[in-house]
């Protein structure tokens, strides 16, 4: 039989998921890429929040409202990058992280 | 039987989360983060989080990976693949990856949590009542914040986004 | 745009929406303004107008004889060499030579029923028929001959 | 009185008594997914062949009477045939996402059915967030859509999508607007609650004016969203061919054709319930008697009977208009819909706030 | 073979066993289901070179409907499309364009020729440089219809007469099938 | 203006046009290096005012190709045909797509047809027959064995 | 029920849609030819791969949409609690959306919602 | 707006439409560049329907190559004829019967009346409205019948002879038209509320594909296509044929030049038409409805050139005779062929959605332009 499902589990998955991100992050050159990288990452962020929220203070809602804001920012940041990214292809062409080191903003 | 849907669950994220950061097409990667993206949703419903996991499948596979496509189409030959990075980057990548998994995974492994066992109540009126009020614990501040925070991200994607050809040109 | 305007904008699409789905909704309602004709059920009744040009034949009475004298008008008029006239020599009663119609080919396939043959036929032998059901599986089935075998010119038609 | 509620119970009983614990869910698991199957198929079927009627009789002809009795077994046929034709996958296509996509909005038309209540205290998941749910659900269809147009390497496909894509986020925002507006009234996230909250006296009449308007903000933002002539630009026939599904064929063009239909469905199930009522009766005040016998009819009839209305709306929308240039329909969205359906939000607050309706 | 009167050949359901001509063919049952389903619903490809397109479109609209029939899904996307109605005169610089449609059809795939353009270049057989002598040359036709144009009528038999020879089993596809099941 | 007093105005244009008899509208016959000038002088000169080009064709009379040209002017209702022979084995003629639009394309029909060649054409290519056609078809003497059939 | 309702629900799409392609692909066989695969463009060949990139019209629409839906996303649980608390929630939305709303009226005017 | 900077002339989206697209209403084949959804240029490819119709007819006899002409502009078949007829005559100088004259005129009328009914239609289901193609069908096949009952044919009559017409009326046409005409006239305001009220419509159709009269007139353009840009160029007014110069209608001007504008220019020519068939209906006069004319038509020497006005513009036939039995070269200049070349100046810059309602306002047929 398997056991209960804790915070742990949900951490490990989550933890595992941040490392995704990282790698991801590490291993891309394309910008879109690694703003999808990021979001992973993000989305591990916020499964913590949650989990905490749930397992340890169920009373109050703050990690909810945590996952919220991030959640927002994530798509500020999101609506952000990718104007710069688009801007920037439009600038020259491509996307690759390695050859738009000379970013002019 | 929650157990068996949460190791779904679980795999499910890990294994689109991977090859969400891998594949070759950024088309495909695209629809692997939705499915990773989904699967955490799935995963706020286990935790019956309905709230949360409903915004999650709005923000994200609603609009962030909507958002991701559309600039796919933007910026790529987007049938073409991605250029790699060099094989002794991955193998950084990679051992640096699973150094850190393991490292903060055996933290976490032997940390020993208080769970509490109150139910959590997440009924949406909570929530709401929650974000507006203006107590402690209360959200009301924040949450005008956040109408700026977006006003802010809006106007300068637009700006960034608008911004003339002529000033391309003379760079 | 002022707000009034703004406002007098939205009213008035509706109300020009409204009086579309007003048409719509008409016959939605009126089942009888349905004009359709159930065509191969209503094979028994359909009329078609008595001039209608469905194909050529040609005229035969009760005896198999025709009116076609294979003078070949009507292969001359034809504008896109629908008839294809084979004629032969038949020895009259008196021991003359004479044209006659041998066989009268008529391509469905071609004819586009301009009526021009018709009207070029000095002695009436051919006519449009209304047959409109001309569906085959074979193109080479549209190739006819129009006069029965058999068939005479009928007497005192030159 | 045979309801939907009292077959449910019985076989929950049953299985129950017979089976018991874990095996009776696994059986019902089972035979609540052989029944999605089935009301997808019949829905699909049965509306496809209202559609080609209505749209048959608005034009003044007589639509499908020849194929089984009265034409009944048209859609079967074309159903059968689809089936039975040829599923092409085009050469420079990305194989996996072109297969994928019939997939996606098959499962994204699915999953929003659960919450929705098909008749009283019948439904798959009372989920407390029922119509926020189905909201977020629906954006899946999106991706499929970009995903059909994307991977079909072909350029309508794309620009189909494109378009589409663009059309169905714009028009969430205003039915997600008017969906908020009717839960300010409700002040709940539920579909039973929503119902719930309608026992004497639908949301449309009880409302006031922001009701109505809301009502027809919905309406007008669902058909959108569900790519629905006088706003389908996505697969405009004049202009695309065939828009984003201009590839597919056989049984995948097959699955768009019956999704489309199933959204259909579902949005004028969430506007029946959201300003119908669901499955709540008609009542008229005081007239005991007129209830009662409203009472009688049973509240499936009524879900249906609403949702229906609402897609003979839908339906009567797109013989009638032409359709929406592309450009013209965002600003349709931005212009006027979000603004007014914002504005009608905070009227609506007032409303609520004073309790002026009741 | 001769073409079954019209009248008789319609809301035929499956179960009957036919008899193709000859008897060399005798199509199952699962067969008969399919074929019922083809031949019901034949959704054309909106393809009208000329003066007969307008017919289709008469025979489309309100009089004629050939919706009774489950015609009316006209699919401008040919993989969508059953039936390709070649109405109207197909010439030279067209005929690949033809050629490509038809191919990018998925199969089943029938085809009618509809007036006598599309049978035999019609009108335009003699003295013209430009106009193909017949649709057949380009693709295979399973039904022809005379006339210039066929009146609906007329479109509306070929259709019923395209349906009974799915149901018989005898259009291409399902020679081809019958006769070599291995291809 | 009538017929004459349209022959009066264009001798007092160019004494050197020869204008042809008969025919319900005044012809004029012009040399092909004569012709844009005279184009140029019929559409901007207000007493000609021709600004309608209705009709623009080649006839082929196996010695020399014609090219036809037929002018209105909807000012003041007159029709003028312009007349321009060519050498029919090198048929070159000015074009006069600028003067009316109209001409772009009936020049180019006219050339893939016939096969003479406008001048300064802003893009005369084939417009209606294959790009692999060989031949000018409308020409009296074109023969394709292959797709034309004689009655 | 939950998670598993969903799961149902997806196995329940899942089997749908794969069932029919399966029969489809067990009862039909296609013709092949060469042109049977290529893109469909009314009859001609096309020119250039549809992968190319597209206009900028088509994302600000996204971006916009992105952050009105995260505002949406607030409104819910304020839907749901402004009956009980009263007109300081409305006031409190009204502020929000208003600041929202200059965002709006910028892109409107910078003519970032124009579809190209 | 401002550029756009991500399009190089490699990236320009090339976009075919057609030959086989519901839009084009035939086989045109359009190549379109596009910028996002703008159109950039638009190149129309012809010939997908070239049947070399000139060619054919000159090796036809006069008699027979009228009922060619009919395959040209399949919609106006009837004025095809009638100006091929005309043109004949012209040569031959022969004299029409009155009696001729009149239902030459009517069916011309008539048959405009038909064609502008399914473009209405057509036009209609291009910007997405499928209705009223059926209620337009309705009312076509009602003047189809009683087309059908006189001439035999529905579609391509080939009911004009040199001198006349082929049969005499049908007893019963002029009751029959009488009636089509009473409900006609209602119907159109039916067409009116369904379709040209709608707010949905008249923003897709205004302002929509522009032509300014100079353009108009430079591209030749003639018809509903120049009059909607204030083009006074109705043949039947300015140089009356048979009996037109005898009826009183009005030539319909629109100065708006957008696709609306031509909407609006056919919609009121309908019941113009109407109207003149109103006056001419009751005042048919008794007598031949055919002239006596030789059983080999041969024209003299010369060249002959007769133009009419289909319900797409000005056809003009060109003749040239070498005094055989068969025209020595003839030309038709067809009105949807300078139709056409303006297509690339009313569309430019415009969105997909504005190529459909221009070209559906244009009201092209194609084997017409291409002959
Ligand atoms: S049918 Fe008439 S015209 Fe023709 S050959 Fe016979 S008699 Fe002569
Ligand atoms: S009707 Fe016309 S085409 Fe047919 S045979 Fe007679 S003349 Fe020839
Ligand atoms: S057969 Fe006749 S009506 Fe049909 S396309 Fe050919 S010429 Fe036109």
């Amino acid at each position: 039989m398997m056991q209960q499902i804790t915070l742990q589990h949900i951490l490990l998955l989550s933890t595992a998921l941040f490392f995704i991100g990282v790698f991801g992050l590490l291993t891309r050159r394309n910008m879109i890429a690694i703003l999808m990288s990021i979001e992973l990452m993000l989305n591990s962020v916020n499964i913590n929040f949650v989990a905490f929220n749930k397992y340890l203070y169920p009373e109050k809602l703050d990690g909810v409202f945590f996952f919220l804001f991030v959640i927002t920012v994530a798509a500020a940041e999101a609506a952000v990058a990718i104007a710069i990214i688009i801007h920037l292809y439009r600038y020259n062409k491509q996307i690759d992280v390695s050859e738009t080191e000379e970013m002019r903003y | 039987m929650e157990t068996i849907v949460f190791y779904g669950i679980a795999l499910f994220i890990f294994i689109t989360g991977i090859l969400a950061v891998t594949a070759r097409h950024i088309f495909r990667a695209a629809i692997w983060l939705l499915f990773a993206l989904m699967g955490i949703a799935a995963l706020y419903f286990w935790m019956d989080l309905n709230f949360v996991a409903a915004v999650q499948i709005i923000i994200y596979v609603g609009g962030i990976v909507v958002l991701i496509i559309f600039s796919i189409f933007l910026t790529q030959q987007s049938g073409q693949k991605m250029a790699q990075s060099s094989l002794l980057q991955y193998i950084f990548s990679i051992a640096a990856v699973v150094f850190g998994t393991a490292f903060i995974g055996s933290i976490i492994a032997r940390f020993y949590f208080v769970e509490s066992h109150v139910v959590m109540n997440t009924a949406v009126e909570n929530i709401g009542a929650q974000l507006m009020s203006v107590q402690q614990y209360g959200y009301a501040l924040p949450f005008e914040l956040v109408s700026i925070l977006l006003l802010a991200a809006m106007i300068g994607s637009i700006v960034i986004a608008m911004k003339q050809k002529t000033k391309i040109k003379n760079s | 745009m002022s707000i009034k305007q703004y406002i007098q904008d939205v009213f008035n699409a509706i109300k020009s929406l409204l009086k579309g789905m007003r048409v719509t909704g008409y016959y939605f309602f009126h089942p009888k303004e349905i004009i359709t004709e159930q065509y191969p059920d209503n094979k028994a009744t359909l009329k078609l107008a008595d001039r209608f040009k469905g194909e050529v034949v040609m005229l035969h009475d009760e005896n198999n004889e025709h009116a076609c004298t294979g003078c070949t008008a009507c292969e001359l008029a034809c504008p896109n060499g629908t008839i294809k006239i084979i004629t032969q020599f038949d020895i009259t009663p008196g021991g003359k030579k004479k044209k006659a119609l041998n066989t009268f080919v008529y391509h469905l396939e071609l004819c586009t029923m301009c009526n021009l043959c018709v009207e070029a036929c000095p002695t009436g032998a051919i006519v449009m028929a209304q047959n409109f059901e001309h569906s085959v599986y074979d193109r080479k089935q549209l190739t006819k001959t129009l006069n029965k075998p058999g068939s005479k010119l009928r007497a005192g038609i030159e | 009185m045979i309801s939907l509620e009292a077959i449910k119970n019985a076989v929950q009983s049953w299985l129950q008594l017979h089976i018991g614990g874990t095996l009776a869910l696994v059986a019902e698991s089972i035979l609540l997914g052989i029944l999605v199957i089935t009301l997808f198929a019949v829905l699909g079927l049965l509306l496809v062949f209202m559609e080609r009627k209505v749209s048959a009789v608005m034009q003044i002809r007589l639509g499908p009477n020849r194929v089984g009795p009265k034409g009944w077994l048209q859609t079967s046929a074309d159903t059968l045939k689809l089936m039975l034709k040829e599923g092409l996958t085009p050469d420079g296509a990305d194989r996996f996402l072109f297969n994928l996509a019939p997939f996606m909005i098959m499962i994204a038309a699915m999953l929003i059915m659960a919450p929705i209540a098909f008749a009283k205290n019948f439904q798959i998941w009372d989920i407390n967030i029922g119509v926020l749910y189905i909201s977020s659900v629906a954006s899946i269809s999106v991706i499929a859509i970009l995903m059909a147009g994307w991977s079909s390497n072909n350029k309508y496909s794309l620009l189909g999508a494109m378009r589409s894509g663009a059309q169905i986020i714009s028009y969430e925002l205003s039915a997600g607007v008017a969906v908020i507006t009717m839960i300010i009234l409700t002040g709940s996230l539920s579909v039973n609650d929503i119902i719930a909250s309608q026992e004497n006296g639908w949301w449309i009449f009880k409302g006031h004016i922001p009701a109505i308007i809301a009502f027809i903000i919905f309406m007008i933002a669902v058909t959108a969203e569900t790519n629905r002539a006088p706003f389908d630009l996505a697969e405009a026939e004049s202009e695309l061919t065939a828009g984003f599904h201009t590839e597919y064929s056989g049984m995948k063009f097959a699955l768009f054709f019956l999704a489309e239909y199933i959204n259909i469905f579902i949005v004028c199930a969430v506007a029946a319930i959201l300003f119908l009522g669901g499955w709540m009766p008609l009542h008229i005040g005081n007239w005991q008697a007129f209830n009662h016998v409203m009472d009688y009819i049973p509240s499936s009839i009524w879900f249906f009977g609403k949702t229906f209305l609402l897609i003979g709306l839908i339906m009567w929308f797109r013989w009638t208009f032409p359709r929406l240039r592309i450009d013209q329909l965002l600003n349709l969205e931005w212009k006027y819909l979000l603004p007014i359906s914002l504005l009608n939000m905070l009227l609506m607050t007032i409303v609520a706030i004073l309790k002026w309706y009741l | 073979m001769d073409v079954t009167p019209a009248n008789t050949i319609t809301g035929v359901f499956p179960g009957e066993v036919h008899q193709a001509p000859g008897g060399t063919i005798v199509t199952s049952k699962l067969d008969d289901i399919i074929n019922w389903a083809r031949a019901n619903s034949l959704w054309p490809l909106t393809f009208a070179t000329s003066c007969c397109g307008i017919e289709m479109m008469a025979t489309a609209s309100a009089k004629y409907d050939f919706s009774r029939f489950g015609f009316e899904v006209a699919r401008a996307s040919p993989r969508q499309a059953d039936v390709i109605i070649i109405a109207g005169t197909i010439v030279n610089k067209m005929a690949p364009v033809l050629k490509r449609l038809y191919d990018q059809m998925a199969d089943p795939k029938y085809v009618i020729a509809m007036g006598a353009c599309a049978i035999s270049g019609g009108p335009f057989f003699y003295n013209t440089y430009s106009v193909v002598k017949g649709a057949d040359h380009i693709i295979p036709v399973d039904v022809y219809v005379a006339g210039c144009p066929p009146r609906p009528e007329a479109l509306l038999h070929a259709l019923i007469t395209l349906q009974e020879k799915i149901k018989s089993g005898l259009t291409r596809e399902q020679y081809i099938t019958v006769k070599n099941p291995t291809e | 203006m009538t017929n004459e007093a349209l022959k009066i105005a264009l001798i007092n244009w160019n004494t050197a046009l020869v204008f042809e008899e008969g025919g319900e509208w005044l012809n004029v016959l012009v040399p092909a290096d004569q012709w844009k000038p005279l184009a140029k002088a019929l559409r901007t000169l207000p007493e000609f005012n021709c600004n309608y080009l209705f009709c623009l064709t080649c006839v082929d009379w196996k010695t020399h190709l014609t090219m036809v040209y037929h002018l209105t002017s909807l000012q003041w209702q007159h029709n003028l045909v312009i007349k321009s022979v060519l050498n029919r084995d090198n048929p070159e003629i000015e074009t006069v797509s600028d003067i009316w639009k109209a001409a772009d394309f009936l020049e180019r029909e006219v050339y893939e047809l016939f096969g003479v060649n406008f001048i300064n054409h802003p893009d005369l290519r084939r417009l209606i027959l294959t790009d692999d056609f060989n031949g000018w078809p409308l020409r009296k003497d074109f023969e394709d064995s292959v797709n034309m059939i004689r009655l | 029920m939950g998670t598993i309702a969903l799961l149902i629900l997806t196995i329940a799409a899942i089997i749908f849609s794969a069932g029919g392609i399966l029969v489809s692909r067990l009862f039909t066989k296609g013709s092949i030819n060469t042109q049977k695969g290529q893109p469909y463009e009314c009859g001609i060949p096309t020119t250039g791969t549809p992968w190319s990139q597209f206009h900028v019209g088509y994302y600000l629409y996204a971006i916009v949409f992105l952050l009105f839906d995260v505002e949406l996303v607030f409104m819910y649980p304020w839907a749901v609690v402004v009956q009980k608390i009263g007109f300081p929630a409305l006031i409190e939305m009204i502020f929000f959306i208003m600041i929202l709303f200059i965002g709006f009226l910028y892109a409107h005017k910078k003519g970032a919602l124009k579809w190209m | 707006m401002h550029e756009v900077v991500g399009t190089t002339p490699e990236g320009d989206f090339i976009i075919n439409v057609g030959p086989q697209h519901p839009a084009t209403h035939g086989v045109l084949h359009l190549v379109i560049t596009l910028e996002g959804e703008t159109i950039k240029n638009i190149e129309p490819h012809l010939g997908y329907i070239h049947r070399s119709i000139e060619k054919m007819c000159e090796s036809l006899t006069y008699r027979q190559f009228i009922y060619v002409t009919s395959r040209m502009d399949y919609l106006s078949a009837h004025i095809n004829n009638h100006a091929c007829a005309l043109c004949v005559e012209k040569g031959l100088q022969v004299e029409v019967p009155l009696r001729a004259q009149y239902i030459r005129v009517i069916m011309d009328e008539l048959t405009r009346i038909a064609s502008h009914e399914l473009w209405w239609g057509a036009m209609a289901m291009d910007v997405g409205a499928f209705t009223p193609f059926f209620y337009a069908f309705r009312e076509r096949e009602t003047i189809n019948e009683i087309m059908e009952e006189t001439c035999g044919a529905r579609l391509t009559m080939n009911y004009m002879v040199p001198g006349g017409v082929m049969a005499d009326l049908h007893p019963q046409f002029q009751q029959k038209v009488k009636n089509f005409i009473a409900l006609y006239k209602k119907k159109i305001d039916e067409y009116n509320e369904l379709v040209t009220g709608n707010i949905i419509f008249q923003n897709r159709m205004k302002g929509v594909g522009y032509l300014s009269a100079e353009d108009a007139i430079s591209y030749g353009c003639s018809g509903p296509v120049a009059r909607a840009s204030s083009v006074a160029c109705d043949v039947r007014k300015r140089y009356p044929y048979d009996v037109y110069g005898l009826v009183q209608f009005e030539e319909v001007l629109e100065t708006g030049g957008d696709a609306f504008a031509r909407y609006w220019v056919r919609i009121q020519e309908m019941q113009q038409s109407v109207r003149i068939i109103e006056q001419l209906i009751d005042n048919i006069p008794e007598g031949e409805f055919q002239a006596k004319t030789k059983a080999v038509l041969k024209l003299p020497k010369g060249e002959f050139y007769q133009r009419v006005e289909t319900a797409r513009g000005e056809l003009g036939v060109y003749i040239v005779s070498e005094g055989g039995t068969t025209p020595y070269r003839i030309k038709f200049r067809s009105p949807g062929f300078s139709n056409l070349s303006a297509l690339n100046q009313m569309a430019k810059g415009g969105k997909i959605g504005d190529l459909v309602a221009t070209m559906g306002t244009l009201d092209l047929v194609i084997p017409d332009i291409d002959r």
